[in-house]
C-alpha cells in the first residue's frame, strides 16, 4: 500500500481523489453507493448568495463522448447551505470543500464571509465561470483583470484555504491562472465546461433551453490535460485537475501533467462508485510501478 | 421499508420480442431484490454502444420477488435502446435500480390506469400491486396499430381493459384520452394513474380537473445521472424546480406547472 | 431531388459538403473510393512558401470521440504545388480551394501571390491557426489585430474568393471573426482543432512528439457548432463550419446553426466514401421534411 | 497490375485462438479479391467498441484466391484488438485493403525472413509468395513461450524454419536476433525481410549492414487514415518524410533514418 496523501496548501487529502461540483451533490445521495470516507475531498456543489432556480428544462444533451449541460447553479442560497445543508455534511470524513457562485463581486464576497464561519469547512473553491452581470454576461473568469479583482475582495475576507476554479474558454489559460495568483488564490482548479451546443434537426431547434450549454466528460479531457500541463509550468501554487476523467488512468494522467489532486465529475453519473475505484486504482499503479507515493507523480511528465 | 439503491450486473433470462418496436427483456438479480414499488424505475448502462454515453432510463415493468427478477419493457428508439435489442440471454446488463418515487397507494376502489406507447411500462407492475391491495382497476392503453397491441392477458388478469389504437385495428379508433370511457358525463373514478407522452398527460389532467379526480402523472426528462446529484432533470412545480429523477417521476397534478 | 447548390460569396458549390485541409490530401488518394465532382468543393492541405518537413513522430494519438495531431503543416511548399499538384487537380470536376499557410505575414503574402495566379483554383483558405514566429509563437488566430492584418495584407494581393479559418482556441470567437471581415474577409470557416494533449502513463511521457497537438472528431462537435451560431449572429458574410461531423445529420446541424457549407475532416480516415454518403443523406432529409432547397436550412434554426 | 483499394464488408468464416494473446481471422471477401502483394495490409473497423475512435492496421497473414478469402493473425494488445477477439464466424468486418506497398521481389535464392511477435504475420504470405517464385526461405521466428508458438507447420511448407523462445521453452533460448543463425562468421543470405518489434528490426539492420544483406523491414506506426492522406504515419528516409501507409510499411533498411 503506497502513501496516497497529498498535501495541498496546507490541507491534508488522504488520497487526490475528490468529486467535481455539481457531480456529487452535497454528498448524500452517494452514501448508498460508497463510503465518503474513502475520498480525499469532496467539492459540494454551487452556493449563491440567493436561491437560485436555475434554468429552464431541457437541460441536457448528450454528446459524442460527453454531455452538455445548462442547470444554472440551481440552489437554494448560502443561508439555506450554512442551516440545512451545512450540519449533514459537517461530520464527512473527507475535505469537504464549497464551490462559490455569484453573478457580483459582493455576490461572491458575501457567501464567501458566510462559508467562512463553518468551522469544518476547510476551503472554498471560487467558479468564476459564471457570467458577470455588471460585465455584461462576459463570465469573470475570461477577463484577467475580473478575475484578479472578484479573487482579491474574497480573500479579504475569507481566511482559509481559497481555491479558484478556471473556465477553459479562453485564449491563454496561463494569463487567467496567473491573475487568481496574484489576486490570492492558494490553488487553482480547472477545467469548468467547455462552451458548447446541440440541435435537433428533427424540431430544429437547440436541444438546451439556453441554447448553449457546458460541455463535459471524456471529450474534454485533451483540452483539460493541455491546460493542467500550461498551467503547471506557469504559476507555483498547486493545482487540481478534472475534466472527463473516467478511470484510474486518466487521473494518472492529470498527476503527471502537474496536478496535486483531481476530482471525478460526469463519470459519477454513469458510475456512482467510480471515485472509489480510482482510489483502488492509483494504488494498484504505484504498487506495479513501485513507487511508493503518489507524489512521486505529481508534474512527473518526462518530455526530455 | 428501505430504499438502498443498487448498481448490480443483472443477468438477462427472458428475452420476448413483443412486435418490431418493443421487446421485453426479464432479468435476474445476482442478490435478494431490493423492495420496489410501481412507478420506480432503472438506469441501464448500454456497454459497447459508442454513440451511448450516459445510462438510460426505464421504468420497471414488473418485479417477481420468487424468481428474483425484474423485468423492462423497453421502445426501440434510438441507438441505445437498438443495442439492447440485441441482447440474449444469458449476457450481463448492469443496472441501478430501484430509483425515484412510486404512484401513491389509492385511498379509493375506483380507480382508472391509462397508458399510451412505452408507457404502459410501470402501469403492469402497478396493477399487479394494486391487485394485492384487493383493488381492480380500469385499464386503458393506447397502441398504434393493431399489431403493437400487446400483454393484453396480462392487465386483464389485474383489471378491465379497453385498448385503443391510432388506426382502429383493435379496439376503439383514435388515441387513448379518446376512448369512450372519457366521453361520459361523471367518470366512475376517484383516482386516475397515468403515464405516457406528455400530450396525452396534460389531456389525462385537463379531464381529470374538469371531473374534480385526483390524479397521478409519471413524467420522462432527459436524464444524465437518475440519483438525484445533476439537476439536469427537473420539472417546476409548487416547491420550485424539483427533480423528476428523486421527486418524481410521479406527481399529482396539483403539484405540476405544466408549460 | 431537392436543390443542393449554394452560393458562397459569389462561387456556386453544387452542394454544401466540401472536405477539410490536412484531411483530404490533394484529393487523389480519394479517387480509388468515390467521384470526387459529386462534392461541393474540396480543400486541399495547407501550402506554406517553402518546404516544411513537419513535426517527428509519433504524430498522432487516439482520444475519447477524437483524435489529436501534430503533423506540422508537412508540405513541398508552393512552388512544387503551383508545378506539381495544380496541374494534377485543376481539372476536378467541382471547387478546388488551398488552403495557405505561414509563419510570417510575408509568407501568408508571398503564397496567396503565387496561388492567385492559377485559373482554376477560385479560392483560398487562409489559416491562421499557426504560430507567428515574429509574435513569439503566439498564434495569428487569437489576436485580433494580428488576423486583421494577415487578411488585409493577403486581400491587398488576392483578388478571388478569400476563406480565413479561425482557431477554436479563443476567449471571443466573434471578435476573431470580425477581426477577419475587417480585414476583407469574403468567408470565414471554422473551427480548426482545439489544442489538446494525451499522456501515455506507462512510459510517463507525452504521446506526441510535441507534446500538445490538435484535437478533431465528433468530441469537438458541440464547440464548433456553438461557434458556428454564435458567429452567425455577429458577422454577415457566409460561414465554412466544421469539426465532428461524421454523417448527414451532424451536417444539418451545422447548416441550421448558420453555416453556407460543411467540411468533413477526420471523418474521412474512417470512412473514404463518407463526404459523399452525406450529400446523399442531406438529399435524403430534405425530401423527407419536404423542403425544396437547401438554402433553406441555412441558419434557419427556431430558437423563439 | 492495378492495385485498387477497397472498402468492403467482410465476412468472418474462420476464427482460430493461437493462444490466450493470438488469433487468426478468416475473412470472405463478398466479390473477387483485389491483387494483394506480400507486406501490405488492412484497416479494419471496430464496430461496437467504445474507446476505439479510429481503424485499426493489421498485415494481411496470407490470400487464398481460390476461397476467395484473406487472413489476419491478431495480437490482443488494447480495447480494439479485444473487442476484434470476440468475432465469431458469421459476423461481417468493415475492411479497407489492399493498403501499402510490398517486400520486394528477391533477385537472389539465398532469402532470410525474421519476424518476431505479432511482426511474423506478414512473413507466411510473403513465404507463400516466395515459393510461388520457387524460392524457399530461412525463417527465423520469435516467441514469447513455447504455448505461443503456432503455425510452424505451416511455415514449415514453404521454408525452413528456427524458432526462438524468450524462456527457451522450445527452440533456442532468447530472442529472435540472439539465435545462432546470425553468430556465423559469414551469414548465407543475400536478402533479409524483417518484420517485428522497432529494437529487433533494428539490431536485424545492424546485423544486415555489418554482413553488407540487402534487408527490407516492415515498419510499424501510429495510423490515422492508412491510406496516405493524413500524413500522421511517417518516418523519416532519404527522401524526407515519408508515409509509412504509402511508402511503407516495407522500407529498405538504406533508406532509413532510424531515430
Ligand atoms: C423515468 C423514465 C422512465 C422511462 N421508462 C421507459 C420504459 O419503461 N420503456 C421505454 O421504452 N422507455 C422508457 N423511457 C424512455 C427511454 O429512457 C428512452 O426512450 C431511451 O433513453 C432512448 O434511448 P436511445 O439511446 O435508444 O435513444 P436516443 O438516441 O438517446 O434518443 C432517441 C430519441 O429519443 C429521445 N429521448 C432520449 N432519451 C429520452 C428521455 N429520457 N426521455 C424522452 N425522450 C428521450 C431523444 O431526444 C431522441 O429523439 C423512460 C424515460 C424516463 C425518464
Ligand atoms: C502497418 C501495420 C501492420 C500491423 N500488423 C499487425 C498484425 O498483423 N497483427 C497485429 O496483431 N498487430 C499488427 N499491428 C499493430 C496493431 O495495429 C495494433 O496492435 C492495434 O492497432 C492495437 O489496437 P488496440 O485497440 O487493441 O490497442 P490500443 O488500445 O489502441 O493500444 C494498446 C497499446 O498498443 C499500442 N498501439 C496501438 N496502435 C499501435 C500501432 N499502430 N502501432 C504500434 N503500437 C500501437 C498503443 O500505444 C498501446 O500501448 C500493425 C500495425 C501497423 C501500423
Ligand atoms: C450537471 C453538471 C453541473 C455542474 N455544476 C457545477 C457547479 O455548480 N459549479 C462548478 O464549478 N462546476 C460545475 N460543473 C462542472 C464540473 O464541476 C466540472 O468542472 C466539469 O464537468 C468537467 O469535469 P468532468 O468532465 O469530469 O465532468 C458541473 C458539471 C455538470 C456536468
Ligand atoms: C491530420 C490532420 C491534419 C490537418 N491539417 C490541416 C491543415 O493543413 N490546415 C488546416 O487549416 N487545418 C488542418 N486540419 C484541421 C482540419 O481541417 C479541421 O479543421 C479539424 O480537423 C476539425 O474538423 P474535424 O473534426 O471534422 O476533423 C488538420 C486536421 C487533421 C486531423
Ligand atoms: S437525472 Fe440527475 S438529478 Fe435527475
Ligand atoms: S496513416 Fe494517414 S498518412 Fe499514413
Amino acid at each position: 500500500m503506497a502513501d496516497l496523501s497529498v498535501n495541498i496548501s496546507g490541507l491534508t487529502f488522504k488520497n487526490p481523489v475528490t468529486t467535481a461540483s455539481g457531480t456529487f451533490g452535497y454528498g448524500d445521495e452517494f452514501t448508498d453507493f460508497i463510503d465518503i470516507g474513502r475520498l480525499g475531498g469532496i467539492f459540494v456543489k454551487a452556493v449563491t448568495g440567493r436561491n437560485r432556480d436555475g434554468n429552464a428544462y431541457p437541460r441536457m444533451a448528450e454528446t459524442a463522448s460527453g454531455m452538455l449541460n445548462s442547470v444554472g447553479l440551481q440552489n437554494k442560497g448560502v443561508d439555506h447551505f450554512c442551516r440545512e445543508i451545512y450540519p449533514k455534511i459537517k461530520d464527512f470524513n473527507t475535505q469537504v470543500i464549497v464551490n462559490v457562485s455569484g453573478s457580483t463581486v459582493e455576490e461572491y464576497v458575501e457567501v464567501a464571509e458566510r462559508i467562512n464561519e463553518l468551522e469544518n469547512i476547510p476551503g472554498i473553491e471560487l467558479n468564476i465561470s459564471c457570467p458577470n452581470v455588471k460585465l455584461g454576461g462576459m463570465a469573470f473568469g475570461t477577463v484577467p483583470s475580473m478575475a484578479t479583482e472578484v479573487t482579491r475582495e474574497v480573500r479579504n475576507v475569507y481566511k482559509k484555504v481559497l481555491m479558484v476554479k478556471l473556465s477553459p474558454n479562453v485564449t491563454s489559460i496561463t494569463d487567467l491562472a496567473k491573475a487568481v495568483v496574484d489576486g490570492g488564490a492558494d490553488v487553482v482548479t480547472l477545467i469548468n465546461t467547455l462552451l458548447g451546443m446541440a440541435i435537433d434537426v428533427e424540431r430544429r431547434r437547440p436541444v438546451l433551453s439556453t441554447i448553449t450549454g457546458g460541455l463535459s466528460g471524456p471529450a474534454i479531457k485533451p483540452v483539460a490535460l493541455r491546460m493542467v500541463w500550461q498551467v503547471h509550468k506557469a504559476v507555483n501554487v498547486p493545482i487540481i485537475g478534472l475534466g472527463g476523467i473516467m478511470n484510474a488512468t486518466d487521473a494518472i494522467e492529470f498527476l503527471l501533467a502537474g496536478a496535486s489532486a483531481i476530482q471525478v465529475g460526469t463519470a459519477n453519473f454513469i458510475d456512482p462508485q467510480i471515485s472509489v475505484k480510482i482510489v483502488d486504482g492509483i494504488d494498484a499503479y504505484l504498487n506495479k510501478h513501485k513507487i511508493n507515493k503518489v507524489t512521486d507523480l505529481i508534474g512527473a511528465l518526462r518530455t526530455e | 421499508m428501505q430504499f438502498n439503491k443498487q448498481v448490480q450486473e443483472l443477468k438477462v433470462t427472458g428475452y420476448t420480442r413483443l412486435n418490431p418496436r418493443h421487446f421485453v427483456l426479464e432479468l435476474l438479480a445476482p442478490e435478494k431484490l431490493p423492495v420496489i414499488l410501481p412507478g420506480q424505475f432503472a438506469q441501464v448502462l448500454v456497454e459497447g454502444s459508442p454513440s451511448t454515453f450516459l445510462r438510460r432510463p426505464f421504468s420497471i415493468h414488473t418485479v417477481d420477488y420468487s424468481r428474483n427478477t425484474i423485468r423492462l419493457l423497453i421502445q426501440i428508439k434510438g441507438e441505445g435502446t437498438r443495442h439492447l435489442a440485441r441482447l440474449k440471454e444469458g449476457d450481463s446488463l448492469n443496472v441501478m435500480y430501484p430509483l425515484g418515487n412510486s404512484f401513491s397507494i389509492p385511498t379509493t376502489k375506483e380507480v382508472l390506469l391509462v397508458g399510451g406507447g412505452c408507457g404502459v411500462a410501470p402501469l403492469l407492475f402497478l396493477s399487479q400491486f394494486l391487485h394485492q391491495q384487493q383493488i381492480r382497476p380500469s385499464i386503458v392503453v393506447g397502441f398504434r396499430t393493431r399489431e403493437e397491441v400487446s400483454e393484453i392477458e396480462e392487465y386483464s388478469r389485474y383489471g378491465d381493459v379497453f385498448v385503443t389504437t391510432d388506426d382502429g385495428t383493435e379496439g376503439e379508433k383514435g388515441l387513448v384520452v379518446d376512448h369512450s370511457i372519457f366521453q361520459k358525463e361523471r367518470l366512475p373514478f376517484a383516482k386516475i394513474y397515468c403515464c405516457g407522452p406528455d400530450a396525452m398527460m396534460k389531456t389525462v389532467a385537463r379531464l381529470a380537473r374538469m371531473h374534480r379526480i385526483d390524479c397521478e402523472v409519471s413524467l420522462e426528462n432527459t436524464m444524465a445521472c437518475g440519483f438525484g446529484v445533476c439537476l439536469c432533470c427537473i420539472t417546476p412545480t409548487d416547491k420550485g424546480n424539483e427533480r423528476v429523477c428523486v421527486e418524481g417521476p410521479v406527481f399529482n397534478i396539483n403539484r405540476l406547472k405544466w408549460q
